[in-house]
């Protein structure tokens, strides 16, 4: 630049914008014209309430506290109100704070909340400036999220496990665990929504356990979990995580290992002393609890931080239920039980093994003896299919067979078995019997195969599992029926003779299986395992209180709110009422309810006297 | 007969007040940054005939644009008092609704019509120039229905208006 | 670097501690920040960018410190010093940094700190009419205060 | 013996630059004594800081000053990422020089509009603030706002430039480049604004480093610090460019600093645009920012402002709020230590365009 030339300064150089008098000008003759609107613009929102999940993390990161979360039946327009996994509320914009930082729309875990391109609202109310936003408002997207760049953490931390070749081998637990790094970075996902915990049938506090092993407090981390799931370390692994079926970064990216961060942080402690629920008084109270299964346990811790006192009836030779008998020790490792099973006796609980109600001791006589009993049988015995041929020796159940690889140490297999059932148990069972199988025989010429009725896309097992078998090289056959046992002229057994289904389920979403009763094959195989269900067995009440007791439409024990039967004072939970899914936590859960309802019965609140 | 004759007075004289505002030059906040560009060349509102004006005393209407600190509530709220009848104001954008991203700021007020009578408020932060434009032409509608009356309402309650400035001012 | 540093060493009664390339920390007590800022000027540190207050409440302190800037050395010195938070007083720093008189001003406000030696310490500056604790402090909870002295507009929605 | 007299300018005058006040004694129309009256833009931003997340803060920090939000970005953005010991990605660097360079000269083109209508001359007013228009449509195409971009984030920026804006930005340097002869003509060049500018408001080398100055007022007075070379952030190290200087350090000097280094705003562009990795990631990922904890520390970050050094000194407790973040603002020390000493002395009709010159924007001071 000459600076000389503009230190001169000049009269006539200004005179030569008069060109500028012949020229159009720029003006944009704003509202005749307009100019388009860039196509990232921040404007007023616009949301896909359909989509929303109402999980309120738009509310958490607003700067500026603009949001609020309206009820369902106030934003305007019908919504599904039950959706799983989400909040009946979806988010209302103030514009009276809002600063279009958009900070709302990168967090969005359903990407349901966009801005628009429209920033144009004027009004003399000031109450007119806050409203729900919805997309029949008739907005055009302008800001939208990126899943390039994104503040949300979408990937998950990659969980170590043994290599199918190494974990065949042995019963060693395969999940490894996290490391320390990586439970807290896993940690570090969380956005504290609280979406999971409905989710959770215990409920459990799962943000802030979570922003507890984020802390790097393993103490208050599992203190938390106590609160409502005593078993955290056995849930941390063998649950069925409905939780993470909830977790908002599904939507987006994968959601977070909330099971194996509970995992993590139960590990880290040798033992619960110091992070138990306070127990209460004594309250000088007995109750009996029949059944050492998951919703037995739960009861009892429950029941004895509340000061009374707790007796555990179990039949077998440990208490734990299916949890010792069922759960492979890959899944399960023997002192994880052992560690949680004694940080409830700790609490004073009584748990006599070996001692079968109905024989050893009279289901009448706990009655008068105890001030109020639970139980909590779960379902012990397996179903049978009524397949033709089942009697034969070489045909067992599931659960007898389980029981007898983990507890009794069996260790013995046939070269060839047939997994009836598409379950979880019968993931288990046929990756127990991959394990046998390497070890007695290297693999060499054996072969494990399971038949369900079920075709991939609905089996009930998780894919995890599912995943976990077909590493391990177990064979499927989806979608096919048992219908008969063929035996070879020795007696033995040849296969399974087994015929297509046409549908499991008919119009009405009922079970009814139907088959193409032309189309059949055999698999071969000298072993056939049956895992399609178990049951329960009453058979220790006596007929005139059995009269009593009162069961749902399905052949589940009919319970309250807070589980008690229809007998006064005797409390149910379990698999053996309805609102159990089959699985360890809901046992839990309905354990933890019934110890509530039982401490009201004691205290005198029950609702039937 | 008298009366009619005074009513359409009136409409008449709304009619041409909307074609001829003037505006306060008072920046009391950040929303100012975009009265530039609607001022000037590119948005040009002078085509609604509308126009900066140095003195309070001639102006007719009164911009907050945006946040409005306590102390410059109380400038703002002399200079209101000076305007004189008919005259209006434009709250600009999510400040001065309801405090907006300084909700928690000591020093914000946050809401303008405690404390002076808003005719009109923008949404955004900032609003766009064009935002703006079509605000000044809904204050138009406004003053041409006689709905714009921030001002007989600030007489009609100033014993509100004046305990809730107190009550920040001190 | 190092010979500048080796020179602030000189100075009594300092602490340096080198944070990275060009910022180094300069802790000194209370009685010898004027001293050292001094020293620091004739060292060469010509330009104060900005002074202000941390208010270290669980130490009951109030950190004061000075950035300083070497336009010869394109460094950045920072000298930190820590006074009681009960009845703070320091002293100017405006005969050496005449920018330092107006960061004194606001610091008196905003942190209710008494400057010796200059005259605007404790006048009103950017508050008008505060009647609260001074306002920076961490003790002064100004979510608080706004709900107190401002009504915010309702809003319906459900905040669980 | 003449008496003197009190004024009171502003906060709601036409020659204030912003909502700020002064008052001043006169002598007849000669100034005898200033005194800066601020906070009537105070938000308490330092404060709300502290109470906000991380990321939060990203909503605040542009609006601690309106005409160029982007420095606070940008300084916050380098004092976060100090204190995590986190290194941006290379296109990240580029873009933020881009759109630093970009928001310098629409402060630019904005002040000389602004300066140019307290001499009285419109016209340029006129262009200028028409011009600038451009430059915030451009800034709306990559972030979505015109004014509070809110696109430089800790880690790089948020989002990539969307296709074909290069070329929409090079062309609006063209444009501008041309427009800059106009402006030269009707303003820089016309003997109006030397005859009204110089000589007037001197700060002299000596002064400026006295007392502090920073920017512009420190280059037209000879001095060439900058922090874009004395401590290059961004992409600033692998660009070409000079830092003016004049020698004067009167107002005409100053506004001609401030032509001068728009001029090399639209050069850096060119450059950066030419220099610019075309393709790679533009963000280094953060964490969770409901989780976000910064590693204690304190740590002082500064970039170059259109009107001097900006500043951000953070210090961070471990946890997920910032536990005190302090601004400086270069108006800060040109409006009190200097601009009250500079006004001494100087006619009543020159005040006005005194502190346009020395660019005090008040919501930088006042925060």
């Amino acid at each position: 630049m000459n600076i000389k030339e503009y230190e001169k300064g000049s009269f006539l150089k200004p005179l030569t914008s008069v060109k500028y008098l012949f020229k159009k000008p720029h003006t944009l003759r704003y509202p005749k014209e307009t100019k388009p609107v860039a196509d990232r613009f921040r404007g007023l929102h616009i949301n896909d309430v359909d989509k929303c999940i109402g999980c309120g993390n738009c509310r958490d990161i607003c700067p500026c506290a603009a949001i609020t979360m309206e009820k369902a039946s106030k934003i305007g327009r019908p919504i599904e109100i039950d959706k799983k996994g989400a909040n009946p509320v979806r988010p209302k914009i103030d514009y009276g704070r809002c600063s279009f930082c958009a900070l709302c729309v990168e967090m969005c875990p359903t990407g349901s909340l966009k801005m628009s391109k429209d920033l144009i609202y004027t009004s003399p109310d000031a109450e007119a400036f806050a409203w729900v936003p919805l997309e029949e408002q008739g907005r055009e997207p302008g800001f939208i999220q990126d899943n390039e760049i994104t503040p949300l953490m979408l990937e998950a931390q990659e969980m170590e496990e043994l290599e199918p070749e190494v974990r065949k081998r042995s019963f060693e637990e395969m999940i490894l665990g996290f490391s320390e790094e990586q439970a807290r970075k896993e940690a570090m996902r969380c956005l504290g929504c609280g979406i999971c915990m409905q989710g959770c049938p215990a409920h459990m506090k799962i943000p802030e356990y979570i922003q507890a092993i984020f802390d790097g407090d393993h103490k208050k981390s599992v203190k938390y979990m106590l609160e409502d799931n005593v078993l955290p370390g056995i849930c941390g692994r063998i649950c069925t995580h409905r939780c993470q079926d909830d977790c908002v970064y599904q939507y987006r990216g994968a959601p977070i290992h909330i099971m194996w961060l509970k995992r993590y942080a139960t590990d880290q402690l040798e033992d619960y002393k110091d992070v138990n629920i306070e127990k209460m008084p004594a309250t000088g109270k007995k109750v009996a609890i029949i059944g050492g299964g998951p919703s037995g346990l739960s009861a009892a811790y429950h029941l004895s931080t509340m000061g009374h006192s707790v007796t555990i009836f179990e039949q077998k030779n440990r208490a734990g239920g299916a949890l010792a008998t069922g759960i492979p020790l890959y899944r399960l490792p023997i002192y994880e039980l052992d560690k949680e099973i004694g940080n409830i006796e700790s609490m004073g609980v009584e748990i006599k093994t070996n001692v079968k109600v109905g024989e050893d001791v009279k289901f009448e006589d706990l009655l008068k003896e105890f001030d109020a009993v639970y139980i909590g049988i779960g379902l012990s015995y397996g179903r049978s299919i009524n397949l033709k041929g089942e009697e034969h020796p070489d045909v067992v159940q599931a659960i007898d067979f389980l029981r007898q690889v983990k507890v009794e140490g069996r260790r013995d297999i046939t070269k060839h078995v047939i997994v009836i059932g598409g379950g979880n148990v019968a993931m288990d069972v046929a990756r127990t019997v991959a394990r046998l199988q390497e070890i007695n025989y290297q693999s060499k010429d054996t072969t494990v195969e399971t038949v369900s009725l079920e075709d991939w896309d609905i089996m009930p097992a998780s894919q995890e599992e599912i995943d976990g078998a077909l590493e391990e090289g177990v064979i499927f056959n989806p979608a096919w029926g048992p219908n008969q046992v063929i035996f070879n002229e020795d007696g033995s057994i040849k296969g399974l003779e087994v015929k297509k289904v046409k549908y499991v389920f008919d119009e009405n979403h009922r079970f009814n299986p139907a088959f193409y009763e032309d189309q059949k094959k055999i698999i071969y195989g000298d072993y056939i395992i049956e895992s399609v269900g178990q049951m329960y067995n009453f058979s220790f009440i006596p007929k005139e209180l059995m009269e009593q007791l009162k069961f749902t439409p399905r052949r589940k024990v009919w319970v309250d709110e807070y589980g008690e039967t229809s007998i006064p004072g005797v409390f149910a939970g379990g698999d053996i009422v309805e609102t159990s899914k089959g699985d360890a936590i809901s046992a839990i859960a309905n354990g933890h309810r019934a110890a509530i309802g039982i401490d009201r019965f004691l205290h005198g609140k029950s609702r039937r006297g | 007969m008298e009366k009619m004759t005074e009513e359409q007075v009136k409409s008449i004289a709304n009619m041409l007040r909307k074609r001829s505002l003037w505006m306060i030059h008072y920046c009391t906040g950040c929303g100012a940054m975009e009265l530039p560009p609607t001022m000037t060349s590119r948005y040009d509102m002078e085509r609604f005939g509308l126009a900066p004006y140095v003195t309070s005393r001639q102006a007719d209407i009164l911009l907050i644009t945006g946040y409005l600190n306590v102390k410059t509530l109380r400038r703002v709220i002399t200079v209101y008092e000076q305007m004189l009848d008919p005259k209006y104001v434009i709250g600009f954008g999510s400040c001065t609704l309801n405090g907006g991203v300084y909700w928690d700021s000591y020093a914000v007020i946050k809401q303008l019509d405690r404390y002076i009578p808003a005719d009109l408020y923008i949404a955004g932060c900032m609003p766009r120039p064009e935002a703006v434009i079509s605000a000044f032409r809904h204050l138009m509608e406004l003053i041409d229905s006689g709905k714009a009356d921030g001002y007989k309402r600030y007489k009609r309650n100033l014993a509100y208006y004046k305990e809730n400035q107190r009550k920040v001012l001190g | 670097m190092m010979d500048i540093v080796d020179k602030i060493k000189g100075i009594e009664g300092v602490k340096v501690t080198v944070q990275r390339e060009n910022r180094i920390f300069v802790d000194v007590s209370e009685d010898k920040v004027i001293s050292t800022l001094y020293n620091m000027k004739l060292i060469g540190f010509h330009q104060l960018s900005v002074q202000n207050v941390i208010d270290r409440i669980k130490d009951n302190k109030f950190e004061i410190f000075y950035v300083l800037y070497s336009r010869e050395y394109k460094i950045n010195a920072i000298v930190r010093t820590w006074i009681d938070r009960e009845n703070p007083v320091i002293k100017t720093a405006d005969k050496i940094y005449p920018s330092a008189h107006t960061w004194e001003r606001e610091i008196s406000e905003m942190f209710g700190i008494k400057v010796d030696g200059n005259e605007d310490s404790g006048k009103p500056f950017i508050l008008e009419n505060w009647k609260d604790l001074p306002p920076m402090r961490k003790d002064f909870d100004s979510v608080k205060y706004s709900s107190e002295h401002f009504v915010f507009r309702h809003s319906e929605g459900e905040n669980e | 013996m003449s008496k003197s007299y009190e004024l009171f300018i502003g906060p709601n005058h036409p020659g204030i630059p912003g909502n700020f006040s002064l008052k001043i004694e006169l002598e007849g129309d000669t100034v005898i004594s200033a005194k800066g009256d601020p906070g009537y833009l105070h938000r308490a931003f330092e404060k709300a800081m502290e109470g906000r997340y991380y990321i939060q803060n990203l909503a605040l920090i542009p609006r601690i000053c309106v005409p160029e939000p982007d420095i606070n970005e940008a300084a916050y953005a380098m004092a976060v990422e100090d204190l995590m010991g986190v290194e941006i990605p290379e296109r990240a660097k580029y873009i933020r020089t881009i759109v630093l360079e970009l928001a310098r000269a629409a402060n630019y083109t904005f002040w000389m509009g602004g300066f140019a209508g307290t001499l009285g001359l419109y016209t340029l007013a006129q262009w200028s603030f028409g011009d600038r228009d451009y430059a915030l449509d451009l800034f709306a195409e990559i972030c979505g706002a015109r004014v509070y971009h809110m696109y430089i984030w800790p880690g790089g920026v948020r989002r990539d430039l969307p296709p074909g804006w290069e070329d929409k930005l090079l062309g609006y340097v063209k444009y501008m480049k041309e427009r800059l002869i106009d402006y030269d003509n009707i303003f820089f060049k016309n003997v109006m604004f030397k005859y009204r500018t110089k000589g007037i408001a001197v700060v002299t080398k000596e002064q400026a480093i006295e007392w502090g100055a920073t920017g512009p007022i420190l280059k037209a007075a000879g001095v060439a610090q900058d922090v874009r070379k004395d401590d290059p952030y961004a992409a600033y190290e692998y660009l070409d460019f000079e830092i003016p200087t004049l020698t004067d350090g009167d107002s005409w000097s100053r506004a001609m600093i401030r032509r001068w280094e728009l001029e090399n705003s639209l050069n850096i562009i060119e450059q950066a645009v030419k220099k610019m990795p075309k393709k790679g990631p533009v963000w280094e990922k953060m964490p969770n920012p409901l989780k976000w904890y910064v590693p204690e520390g304190e740590t002082y970050a500064k970039v170059e402002s259109a009107r001097g050094e900006h500043g951000f000194y953070m210090v961070s407790d471990g946890t997920g709020k910032p536990y005190r973040v302090a601004v400086r603002g270069a108006s800060h020390t040109h409006m009190f230590t200097i601009a009250e000493k500079v006004l001494i002395g100087q006619r009543l009709a020159d005040v006005s365009h005194i502190l346009v010159s020395l660019d005090v924007c008040p919501p930088e001071i006042d925060r």
